[in-house]
């Protein structure tokens, strides 16, 4: 393998991969429509998230699934066309290398053109419409401060003033505001059957909002749990309490035994 | 390796160019520490300043500080002209303009402690940024202090890169502190 | 050309920068002490000025892209 | 011998850094001894006394005082132990130093597995859980920022562009002897019961753990000087150090991408020595930048951490992009396809770099308007991230492709980054990522990205470059099995994880919800998988390094310079400066040749076509 050592051999066979190229062209592209047919379904038939109990948890799956319907097909693709190469264009015994091509305006230009279009699509959906919705409805029907301290969670219902240490009990279908504060180092706030995770900062008042949409509770659903989700030392693991979800009337009920 | 005859590499870029390409990189990575440092103490301050900071330490210590530039310039100008007697002589004046800065500084730190303690809001900034300058000062006359004895003693009147090298790092402690000077006392 | 003049003409840059130094400092002071609003920007303005002057006359910035100087 | 040297030197620094800080707390007033200020400042003279005694009196600072230098002698293997200045040296000093850290924290990675087999505390307590996972972070990052640059960067570089040295080999061999001190710092880090923050460190946290904290902050700063100094001179030697005739569009594509993660290194690295600069003031000094109560701001410890780490991120994998399409291009016999576009590709992500930290902080609380631009930056950076598969794809189609060692693992790159790439995605978009912050799934993309993209690359270039720094062939054999367990291994690993992160386990625990428990029992069975290849490599290496076959001069066919020269390469790399007559990729091109040797007398006309 000498340097530009080259005979025309190598010329020749170039001509007949070329000429093959329009019949490869298309055994790929079906290929990759039928592993991208059958992923899809994969895909679809898979539940990828645990159990979704907020209207911001359904936001966030769809957005999860979309990007899944989105990915997939990519996937596929580098995995099809750079498979096909593997399989089809492995050295075979001669010291041939292979066709000089160093460029292809057609297969760039395609290239350039769906990358763009595939990263301006996920940043208005689900990017910029998911953040909408999140943001939308920003009036509040209950308001929660919660307070993080190494290694506890403390709740207090601001209208009613009842103050709780443990099991955190929301209603359901209400629109409920946290104002999360801390009194020593980072912690984060985080509702995994809700999706919605805050920091809680020492020295700031952070914000995040939810609408309950299912009843449940820590005993019978491991996501229904408030946990830290930010490293605060030894304590970090088990700083975790149970949510429950409850009717309205059964909240009420238990918010004027607590004192309320 | 044996018969053919071993030539030194050739290079399109001559030494001093090489050394002067990596000193400028140097100063262009060391302004990120000191963009660092202007962009924290605005997001800590805003746009603040202490009103029990000395205007007039920090004019007078300012006013050091370019002097000193000045000195350091005729020094470089002069050892490229192989000039020894000049070189040393611009160069010890630059060191002890240099050494008024840092006893100027200092001086303020003295007082400092008092009026806003380390422990406070404008403290932290005050202290870290003037810290910070006041180590870079103190390693350029460090340098500035070899450069002087071995100038004196003849070992630059071939090559002035030391010396250029040496004076170009003093340079670009100025040009830090004249961002530092509105920042801290000014505003 | 004397030896004489050769330095004057070479201190002449180094003493233009250092005068313009001087009294972009006295600028800045007079700025900050008259309390005017706009002051932040004319400080930073004053502050990139005072920083080419001595990254061009002193420093020689432009040598870096030459091969001589 | 030199050792001895620099650690007398470094403890004389010690004790007199820590007497000079002393007395200055004494005569300002307070306490003579406080551990934190003392080690912080006694550490400072401690590293200066360090590099001056390995080498830096003896054979560069001497002429400052007008004594001459001590001349070189040291011959044979003592040369690594050195201060020595040939760019080979250093770079196989960085090579053995940095595998050292890697398994180091391999082992930590496997004490780490083996504690989350189960629901409870095991084998390791929280305490003890949280020092172990935070040094492994730590560790392994210091290796993919480092070990790839430094190993391949200064031994491979300078001959890819016809150098005979870096541009400033002194300065070359101090940035190397900074790493032991990295290492000492992280040790003294552990002996003292360690730390509690993760690699990230953030404030206050960091600022109010033990002493060992403190050793992780001296330890990422020495390294980031390191980093600093390194990359410099990379730059300066890509800038001005090329052979004649080698354009910048001649040059090898792992050139480029070393280059420009040496202008990342040059620009960011100076922010997380802020960053941990101003956790050492806050524990050393009394001052309060991340004390809300005294007016300070937590955030602000992110924003100026992430400012650096998130290009860190791209320090890690540039190489690693830039040692895959070498290999693709060598091993598939073609050109490298869309070459401009490759290096487009290297320049769009140093361009952007330093817009999309703060995806990093979607949840930290920090202002909500600034969440949609750094979701649409972080989104858009796919583009020019994706020229690098395009470069790959287009390359490997119609190819002459040989499954060598090296070549496996160029495409384990393009696999597990695929993946890496595309979960990235996922995390930029804020809805998703609000649940899936500091869980698994994190965990799972970024060692995608940096195990499986930027330690699998460094695997793959150590396969490849070894017959030319030692003169010995690695057994291909043991080469393959090693790729396949390790692929196989790690794709069990990390794949669950993913699945892990959507269930809810969130990160750095030592315990977890019993639901979890057959998921994270899957996992610790890949991740021993996985750290068992480990030792298949070591063998294949360290038995071919002394009785391996011979290598020849240029086992792989390979265009590029370095194998145009012999196994291993002689002192001043070539004999005759090469003359560079187009870029390495001529495969199938009649009559195209990379460069002009000189062996057999170079003619007149092609010293004159150079010049053109």
């Amino acid at each position: 393998m000498g340097n530009g050592d080259h005979s025309t051999t190598s010329q020749t066979k170039d001509r007949t991969h070329s000429d093959r190229q329009p019949g490869r062209l298309a055994t790929v592209a079906f290929i990759w429509l039928l592993v991208t047919v059958l992923a899809e379904i994969t895909v679809a038939a898979i539940e990828w998230q645990p159990f979704a109990a907020s209207r911001e948890a359904t936001i966030s799956d769809d957005a999860f699934n979309l990007l899944m319907v989105l990915a997939t097909p990519v996937f596929t693709f580098v995995i099809v066309v750079g498979g096909y190469a593997l399989l089809r264009d492995r050295h075979r015994g001669d010291d041939a290398d292979g066709p000089p091509i160093r460029t292809s305006r057609a297969f760039i230009a395609t290239w350039l053109v769906v990358t763009t279009v595939l990263s301006v699509v996920v940043i208005i959906t689900p990017g910029f419409t998911g953040l909408d919705e999140l943001r939308a409805e920003p009036e509040a029907d209950l308001v929660i401060d919660v307070r993080a301290e190494r290694w506890s969670w403390a709740y207090r219902y601001a209208d009613s003033g009842v103050e709780t240490q443990g099991n955190l009990m929301l209603p359901i279908n209400r629109r409920v505001l946290f104002r999360i504060s801390s009194t020593d180092v980072i912690h984060s706030f985080w509702i995994p059957a809700f999706r919605i995770k805050k920091d809680a900062v020492p020295g700031q008042i952070t914000t995040t909002m939810v609408t309950p949409r299912k009843l449940g509770s820590f005993d019978n659903q491991e996501e229904m749990r408030v946990q830290c989700a930010e490293l605060c030392g030894v304590g970090h693991a088990r700083m975790f309490t149970g949510v429950t979800v409850v009717e309205q009337d059964e909240f009420d009920a238990w918010l004027a035994a607590a004192g309320g | 390796m044996t018969t053919t005859e071993t030539l030194p590499m050739e290079h399109t870029t001559s030494r001093l160019q090489i050394n002067r390409i990596g000193l400028w990189l140097f100063f262009f990575s060391e302004t990120m520490l000191f963009a660092g440092i202007l962009v924290t103490r605005f997001t800590l301050l805003g746009t603040e300043v202490h009103e029990e900071v000395s205007q007039t330490i920090g004019l007078i210590i300012t006013a050091i500080l370019l002097a000193s530039s000045y000195t350091a310039f005729r020094a470089e100008h002069a050892a490229h002209r192989g000039d020894r007697e000049e070189t040393t002589r611009y160069l010890s004046m630059t060191l002890g303009l240099g050494a008024v800065f840092v006893a100027g500084v200092a001086f303020e730190w003295a007082e400092a402690f008092s009026a806003f303690p380390p422990g406070t809001e404008f403290g932290t900034v005050f202290f870290t940024m003037t810290g910070i300058h006041a180590f870079h000062v103190i390693t350029g006359l460090i340098f500035l202090a070899l450069l002087w004895n071995n100038s004196r003693q003849g070992r630059y009147d071939a090559d002035a890169w030391p010396v250029e090298a040496g004076v170009k790092y003093w340079h670009f402690v100025d040009v830090v502190w004249v961002f530092f000077y509105p920042a801290l006392y000014l505003l | 050309m004397t030896e004489i003049a050769a330095k004057a003409v070479e201190r002449s840059p180094g003493v233009t920068a250092i005068v313009s130094l001087a009294v972009l400092t006295a600028v800045e002071f007079v700025v900050s002490s008259a309390d005017i609003s706009g002051s932040l920007a004319m400080l930073t303005v004053i502050a990139l000025v005072k920083a080419a002057v001595i990254l061009s006359a002193f420093m020689h910035l432009r040598n870096v892209l030459r091969e001589e100087g | 011998m030199t050792i001895v040297r620099g650690v007398v030197a470094g403890a004389v620094g010690y004790v007199l850094g820590a007497a000079l800080i002393m007395a200055i707390r004494a005569a300002s007033g307070a306490a003579a001894w406080e551990v934190e200020s003392v080690t912080a400042g006694a550490w400072l003279f401690a590293l200066t006394g360090w590099l001056l005694g390995v080498g830096v009196w003896r054979y560069w600072a001497r002429p400052w005082f007008g004594r001459p230098a001590d001349t070189y002698t040291t011959t044979g293997w003592r040369r690594y132990f050195d201060f020595d200045t040939d760019h080979k040296v250093i770079g196989v000093q960085y090579l053995i130093t940095f595998l050292t850290m890697f398994f180091m924290a391999g082992l930590f990675a496997m004490l780490m597995r083996y504690e989350l087999m189960g629901v409870g505390e095991d084998i390791l307590n929280s305490d003890q859980y949280n020092s172990i996972m935070s040094l492994h972070g730590t560790m392994m990052v210091f290796v993919a920022v480092a070990a790839t640059v430094g190993a391949f960067g200064n031994y491979v570089l300078p001959i890819m562009i016809g150098a005979d040295d870096m541009a400033y080999p002194k300065l070359n061999a101090l940035s190397f002897w900074l790493v032991p001190p990295v290492l000492v710092a992280l040790t003294a880090s552990f002996l003292l019961g360690g730390y509690d923050t993760g690699w990230t460190g953030y404030a206050p946290l960091s600022v109010k753990n033990d002493v060992g904290g403190l050793f992780f902050n001296l330890a990422f700063f020495s390294l980031g000087l390191s980093s600093i100094v390194g990359a410099l001179n990379i730059i300066v030697t890509v800038i001005t150090m090329r052979a004649r005739g080698m354009t910048w569009f001649r040059l090898p594509i792992f050139v480029w991408s070393i280059f420009v993660t040496a202008i990342l290194s040059l620009i960011f690295t100076q922010f997380v020595g802020l960053a941990m600069l101003l956790v050492i003031l806050d524990r050393t000094a009394g001052t309060v930048f991340f004390d809300p109560a005294s007016g300070g701001q937590p955030l602000l410890y992110q924003n100026v951490f992430w400012f650096y780490s998130h290009p860190a991120v791209y320090i890690m994998i540039l190489p690693a992009f830039g040692i895959t399409l070498e290999m693709v291009s060598h091993f598939s016999r073609k050109p490298l396809f869309a070459y401009r576009w490759a290096v487009g590709g290297l320049l769009g992500i140093m361009g952007m770099s330093s817009v999309v930290w703060a995806h990093h902080m979607f949840t930290s609380g920090m202002a909500e308007a600034l969440r949609k631009p750094f979701l649409a930056s972080t989104e858009l950076i796919s583009i020019p991230t994706g020229f690098i598969f395009l470069s790959a794809l287009g390359t490997l189609w119609l190819g002459r492709i040989r499954y060598t060692v090296p070549m496996l693992f160029a495409l384990g790159v393009l696999f597990n980054f695929l993946i890496g790439g595309l979960t990235g995605v996922f995390l930029a978009d804020v809805p998703v990522d609000i649940q899936l912050q500091d869980t698994y799934f994190v965990v799972a993309h970024f060692h995608y990205v940096i195990l499986g993209g930027g330690i699998f690359a460094l695997f793959g270039a150590i396969y490849y470059w070894f017959p030319k720094m030692t003169g010995r062939m690695m057994n291909n054999r043991l080469g393959k099995v090693h790729f396949w367990w390790m692929m196989v291994g790690f794709n069990a690993t990390f794949l669950p994880m993913f699945i892990l992160g959507l269930q809810g386990m969130n990160r750095r625990i030592a315990d977890y919800t019993p639901g979890l428990e057959s998921a994270n029992r899957a996992v610790s069975m890949g991740g021993f998988f996985l750290g068992t290849s480990f030792v298949i490599f070591l063998a294949n290496f360290i038995w071919s390094w002394v009785k391996g076959p011979p290598a020849p001069d240029n086992p792989w066919g390979a265009r590029t310079l370095e194998w145009q020269i012999p196994s291993p390469p002689p002192h001043e790399n070539f004999e005759i400066p090469p003359i560079v007559l187009a870029d390495p990729y001529g495969y199938g091109e009649p009559g195209s040749v990379h460069a002009d040797l000189g062996g057999n007398g170079r003619s007149e006309s092609l010293e004159e076509g150079v010049q053109a």
